[in-house]
């Protein structure tokens, strides 16, 4: 048996009000994929910040090639060969791609930046995560799913010995998760040791060597390669087994409540889209990164207005160019980034779950403090948001409570249409049953719900009614009987929409 | 270089009077005042302090009421509007000595002014212009800012002696107007707002605008150096005629060496010390020999190559006793 | 509020100071004098607060007070219009300004630092353009008007309220609820931190951040009015000047936070209260005033890095002490 | 790059309407006297917009100025000191003041605006206490030093280049290469909008920091320094007063965003270019020198407007024409 790359022992971190770890301990040979799972809160991001040199344990040992360590910078975690991908971005969106991933490990040649080995090498790294863009893009001009890319891109050109990984599919579509799985498989076989984190568990299933589980900044228990299942991860995690993953029941849809016709997006004029929702219908997009599905809620909600096109709520056209008339007419839109569309982060938990409400709720535009306080209350029980106070900010809960916060804003509003982008984003088995149940509820409600979600199960599961989006454009549009990973994926990659299933997918070891 | 003498904290000393003198503003001209202040203050055995507002009349204004507050027997004030600072001014006289110095505030409840008039002033400069350039020629003023009662009045003085006019202290010319008369061109007046690096870039553009000026006026302190400094690097030291007010050493050097045809000396340090002197006589009861006159003058000088020496050992001498 | 006790410490211990070294501080007279002045400054104060908290800046305001203060006595004794079009042209004029502003931010998206630059040059240079450099000044005339800036209220025997402090009283109360308790002020916090979250909410963002500017603006509108009622005259070159930076270094000490989103009205006050206090303290307690500044540099310097270690040594001792009680309490 | 392009095109514009209306503008001289300017300012821009880029500003450079543009003619011809130690104690005096400022701002995370704002007061206090308010010079010696600012090299018949702009090219070349060829320009420009992705790739966000600090009261001292030799003369109340706006003014232009992260060394030289250029337009071709602020002020609105309009303009119309294309081409 090898000497463990890494291991920690008893470690332990308290925040103010919070103990995050309560002595953490786990170890990672080389060539082996270690998945930590853990319910939103749990403290993975914490501990893996500890490993990787970002935040330093209040107490306990790490180890590294069997010698006691304790980083105090990034820098040492990087030098002795520990790189780690965030929870969230963190790219300097005023460079360019190249100059993100080789940020801090510059080539140089006399002492200058060598930026045409920037430009080569970055290329290869690219080329490895499947993201074919010029390394001297800016990044703030590259939708989010291919920042994530870039962020792994960065990660590799580390050549670390220990690559933790935090989410890093979680806003990626399973095409890519794919490729990153198989990339995950190559530098297992080179000896790099993995430590993979993420809240799906058919990826964890798909990939991990072994399992640990965290539940409350403790260890829960751990799965060896041959115990890997589904249902064993979930009642590790969440303490209980959890039964009927996908409550939703297809109802007689009522009237259209949505009607979007020929829309035309900026970055994508030349398609014509259009969609119907009706009352008590949800519907799913699926799509690649990068496929346009942001852009087109982003476009019904005003956000980012569209070039052409009407949108029609319950009959009544839409200004388009202003989200408080789209606000008022009933929609709401939970967006895909979180840290900068969906949240203050500075702002407590109570004033952002109320900001999108305050102007319905206000009294001579004076605030209304009791129905703020009751409608916190009521969203933190509902989405069983992990908080120590309803005054706590935002940006210290962890991310996938950070997520429901965003989600209970938006049901806070009461919505007649719901845009759903990536709702589950980071969240855990448990609070995604009921994010599930809740989206069943408004449906039965009558509420009509669109969902952007690049988790092609949660698709198949949820939606009544699934279009596909390739290049900017609606290829087609799958029923639920005929919603499956081929039929999506064909339509997906361009293929066309009336022999989705004769298609063959290239065989792939990891069913997504 | 020894610590300041200063005579005791205000708290302290409830023996003897305290007296400030408030200036306009800070400039080496009122260090000399200063140090005539601080002269009388020691010959006459009495507290006198030199304050000087940075931010203008609201600042001027908000010393007064602090050193009111701090029950201070008597003042002598620059004052900087004289026509609109009426009311703060009697309110300072009615809690203490008051006195004009430099500008006056004619009415107001101050009880004597001591000073020159700026204007007669000017009208020394302008005939040192004239001596200059017995033949006439162009003319260019350089002050720091026109807005000062001093400087215009002083401005005004220079254009009504060079082009000839009678006196008439009333009438103002627009800070742009170009004027001509007696074999004389006033190309213009420009203002640096005390900046230096400015000062010298008026200087600078001047020449290179008017390439055949004759004479560069410079109206504060500061301006007759700059303008030097703007010539030299033009080489035309000698080829543009200098006229100066206030007694730089760049300035007094330059008459000197020729370079600079004269200059109108004020006696900021006699401002200084008579100042204290008439507010000592004012504070003190006991003093038999109050002052009766309304208006003490302080008049100005021209110095020119013949009498610059004598002037600079003077100068030297009064400042001398202060170091 | 942590962020203000600090300031507030600071402001308690140099009048304390102060009213020891002098006796009088203490005085009624100056006490009145100190008041009536943070009260001027901390009208301006206020008003660039909210610009901060949009994370914006507002330069313009020395300008904007130096082009209201000289305006009004130039409309009213030069130009001999009435009271009655003088005061609502001053309003509109300072209004307008502030809408400029907030159009230009907003609409055209230049940086608010170009913009109010741009402002602070052009106002007093207008100011200078218009009394041709001339000293603008009330004389003898208009004592009722001036009234409002230079009036006391009788208040205890011997001690008057000036009348600047009635407006700061009521301009901060309004300023207050304005900021804590209505939607506006809320949405004024929220897109301060994050005002692409702000949009997805449903909130005007330009609407507020206009607004803001119409504040500031209005505020140094009023400030200069009073500011000009109160020293009777205006010399358009340097009335004003330095303001803003008085102003804004009021409300940042005060608790704002120049990356917006931050900000509360009694720091702002505190934050005015404290640079006037000092330079009172300055004239009363020493005999040299060509050091102020580097006094109010350094105290405020001091001050700030003393309520940083402070609040230091404070996280320090309570994360301790929280560790030790919660393993004492499991163990 | 297009950032630059505005405000170049904006230079170019003023000189060619400057150099007809006035024949005087091209002459040799009038061109030596605009680029010695220019060069003196540049320099001050250049260390500001390393401030810039990390998020910070740094307001006391017009009072570093004063600092060292007063101690220099004090340590020479009132205490006498050698040159050789003179010239080394002022440049240290600038650069411990820029490591102070670093310090404060990363170590106890205080505001650059408070740190710097306090620097504007301290230092120049500190001149004036030193000087005793009285003016410093060099009177008649030092010429030789006095070279270093005043001098000129010959280059075409009837026309030298003035020293200072040697100066500027030097640092200006230094610093492009530093902030676009090494690893520590390329630091800065990360760390100025994401400090925390700077961090969390290795970078030592606050050594960075301090280093820009560093820089900016360095450069900021090189130009008091030569700007006391070329005018010869200090008064520390006012010498070098509102620089630190010119500066920021001239690398905010030259497309540094006060957000951080973005700047380019060529934007910061044409910023500061135009703010002298748009000076000598208004002496040589109007008879005001009055409203000098108020033109400044607005060919910079009306420029930036200008910029941010044709951009829209510019898109709109490729928007369109894609648009046209497309459908064209579906057609
Ligand atoms: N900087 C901080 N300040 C205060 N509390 C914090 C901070 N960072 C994390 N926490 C708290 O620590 C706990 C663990 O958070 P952590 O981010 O490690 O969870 P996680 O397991 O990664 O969850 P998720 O799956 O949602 O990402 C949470 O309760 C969180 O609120
Ligand atoms: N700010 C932007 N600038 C330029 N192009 C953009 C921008 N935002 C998005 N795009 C482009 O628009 C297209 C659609 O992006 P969008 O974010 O809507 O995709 P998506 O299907 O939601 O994928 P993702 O999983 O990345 O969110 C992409 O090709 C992207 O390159
Ligand atoms: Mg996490
Ligand atoms: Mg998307």
């Amino acid at each position: 048996m090898s000497l463990p790359l890494l291991e920690a022992n008893r470690l332990e971190k308290s925040f103010a009000g919070v103990r995050a770890l309560r002595g953490v301990s786990m170890s990672l040979k080389p060539a082996e994929v270690l998945a930590v799972i853990g319910e939103n809160g749990a403290g993975k991001s914490t501990l893996m910040k500890i490993l990787a040199g970002v935040q330093s344990a209040d107490s306990g040992e790490l180890k590294v090639d069997g010698a006691a360590r304790a980083f105090r910078s990034v820098g040492e975690a990087l030098s002795h060969g520990v790189a780690l991908i965030h929870q969230e971005l963190n790219l300097a969106e005023t460079l360019d791609v190249g100059a993100n991933i080789f940020l801090g490990r510059e080539p140089r040649r006399f002492g200058l930046i060598d930026e045409r080995k920037i430009r080569s090498e970055a290329r290869r790294y690219l080329d490895q995560v499947g993201l074919s863009i010029d390394p001297t893009t800016p990044l703030n001009a590259l939708p989010i799913g291919q920042q994530q890319l870039v962020e792994i891109a960065k990660a590799l050109s580390v050549n670390a010995r220990v690559l933790i990984m935090d989410e890093p599919t979680s806003s990626l579509s399973g095409h890519e998760a794919q490729s990153l799985l198989k990339l995950i498989d190559t530098l297992r076989s080179r000896g790099v040791g993995i430590v993979y984190i993420s809240h799906r568990l058919a990826e964890v299933e798909a990939i991990a060597d072994r399992v640990e589980v965290l539940r409350d900044g403790e260890n829960a228990g751990a799965l060896q390669k041959g115990e890997i299942c589904h249902a064993k991860m979930v009642s590790l995690m969440v303490g209980r087994e959890l039964s009927q993953f996908y409550p939703h029941q297809t109802l007689a849809p009522g009237a259209a409540i949505l009607d979007v016709q020929e829309l035309r997006t900026a970055t994508h004029p030349k398609h014509r889209n259009s969609l119907t929702v009706h009352a008590g219908e949800i519907v799913g997009i699926a799509g690649l990164v990068g496929a346009g599905r942001t852009e087109l809620l982003e476009a019904i909600f005003g956000v980012n207005p569209p070039v052409g096109g009407t949108v029609l709520v319950q009959g009544f056209p839409l200004n388009t160019r202003s989200p408080q008339a789209v606000i008022k007419a009933g929609v709401a839109l939970v967006p895909e980034d979180r840290k900068h569309s969906g949240l203050v982060l500075e702002m407590s938990v109570r004033e952002n779950i109320s900001l999108a409400t305050l102007a319905r709720d206000q009294r001579l535009g004076f605030l209304n403090r009791e129905r703020e306080q009751s409608l916190c209350q009521e969203m933190t029980s509902a989405m069983n948001i992990k908080t120590p106070s309803a005054d706590q900010p935002v940006q210290f809960l962890s991310g996938g409570n950070q997520q429901k916060v965003v989600i209970g804003k938006w049901l806070a509003a009461a919505p007649r249409v719901l845009l759903l982008d990536e709702p589950t984003r980071g969240i855990d088995i448990g609070a995604k049953q009921e994010i599930y149940r809740l989206m069943d509820e408004l449906a039965s409600r009558g509420v009509g719900i669109l969902f952007v979600s690049s988790e092609l199960e949660e698709i198949i599961g949820m939606a009544d009614r699934a279009l596909v989006m390739h290049e900017g454009r609606i290829r087609g549009e799958l029923k639920r009987a005929e919603l499956s990973e081929e039929s999506i994926m064909n339509l997906a990659t361009g293929g066309d929409a009336s022999h989705g299933s004769s298609i063959v997918q290239t065989a792939s070891p990891f069913s997504l | 270089q020894k610590p300041t003498p200063i005579s005791g904290n205000a708290e302290t000393s409830k023996g003897t009077k305290k007296v400030a003198f408030v200036t306009n503003g800070v400039a080496s001209f009122w260090t000399i005042a200063e140090a005539g202040v601080k002269a009388a203050g020691q010959d006459l055995g009495i507290s006198a302090q030199t304050l000087m507002p940075v931010e203008g009349i609201s600042d001027q204004k908000r010393i007064i009421e602090d050193l009111l507050t701090r029950g201070i027997d008597g003042i002598a004030v620059s004052p900087i509007d004289p026509a609109n600072q009426t009311e703060l001014l009697n309110a300072a006289a009615k809690r203490a000595k008051l006195i004009t110095t430099d500008s006056d505030a004619p009415k107001s409840d101050r009880l004597l002014y001591i000073g020159m008039d700026n204007y007669k002033a000017g009208r020394m400069c302008g005939e040192l212009v004239r001596e200059a350039m017995p033949s006439g020629g162009s003319v260019m003023i350089f002050i720091g800012r026109l807005e000062q009662d001093n400087a215009k009045r002083r401005r005004q003085g220079v254009i009504d002696a060079i082009l000839g006019r009678p006196e008439n202290g009333d009438n103002f010319d627009g800070p742009n107007d170009v004027l001509e008369g007696n074999g004389f061109k006033i190309l213009g007046t420009l203002t640096d707002q005390f900046d230096r690096a400015k000062g010298k870039a008026n200087a600078e553009d001047a020449l290179a605008k008017y390439p055949d000026i004759g004479c560069m006026v410079g109206l504060f302190a500061y301006n007759p150096p700059l303008i030097l400094e703007a010539l030299a690097q033009a080489k035309k030291i000698n080829s543009v005629k200098v006229v100066a007010f206030d007694e730089d050493d760049a300035t007094l050097d330059g008459i000197a060496k020729g370079t600079v045809h004269g200059t109108v000396v004020q006696n900021p340090y006699l401002y200084g010390y008579r100042s204290v002197e008439v507010l000592k006589k004012l504070v003190e009861p006991s003093s038999s020999e109050a002052p009766t006159e309304k208006f003490i003058d302080i008049p100005a000088r021209q110095i020119r190559k013949d009498t610059v020496e004598a002037f600079r050992a003077d100068l030297q001498s009064k400042l001398g006793t202060k170091k | 509020m942590k962020k203000i006790l600090g300031i507030l410490a600071l402001l308690i211990v140099v009048c304390i100071l102060t009213a020891c070294l002098s006796s009088s501080f203490l005085s009624a007279y100056n006490i009145e004098n100190v008041l009536r002045r943070s009260a001027l400054f901390g009208i301006l104060s206020i008003g660039v607060a909210f610009v901060i908290i949009t994370g914006g800046i507002d330069l313009s305001l020395g300008s904007v007070v130096c082009l209201v203060g000289c305006a009004l006595p130039w409309l009213l004794t030069v130009q001999h219009w009435p009271l009655s079009l003088a005061i609502p042209t001053v309003a509109a004029l300072s209004i307008g300004i502030g809408l400029a502003h907030g159009l230009l931010v907003t609409k055209l998206r230049i940086q608010p630092f170009i913009v109010t630059l741009c402002g602070l040059l052009l106002y007093r240079g207008i100011a200078r353009g218009f009394t041709r450099d001339q000293t603008v000044g009330f004389g003898n005339e208009f004592k009722p008007l001036r009234t409002l800036a230079t009036g006391k209220i009788p208040f205890l025997p011997g001690f008057d309220i000036p009348a600047p402090l009635i407006f700061l009283v009521v301009v901060a109360i309004v300023a207050a609820i304005f900021l804590n308790r209505t939607i506006y002020g809320r949405y004024l916090l929220a897109l301060g931190r994050n005002p692409q979250a702000a949009t997805y909410s449903g909130i005007r963002t330009e609407r507020m951040t206009i607004l803001a500017y119409v504040i500031s603006s209005g505020l140094a509108g009023l400030g200069g009015a009073l500011f000009v009622l109160d020293v009777n005259s205006a010399q358009p070159v340097d009335f004003g000047n330095f303001y803003e930076l008085y102003a804004i270094a009021a409300a940042v000490l005060g608790g704002c936070s120049l990356r917006g989103g931050e900000g509360a009205i009694v720091g702002v006050l505190i934050g005015a209260a404290l640079m006037q206090v000092l330079r009172n303290t300055i004239t009363l307690v020493t005999e040299k005033n060509n050091v102020e500044f580097a006094i109010i540099g350094a105290v405020i310097l001091v001050g700030v890095i003393a309520d940083e270690l402070t609040r230091r040594i404070a996280y320090r001792r309570r994360t301790a002490q929280a560790l030790r009680q919660t393993i004492t309490s499991e163990a």
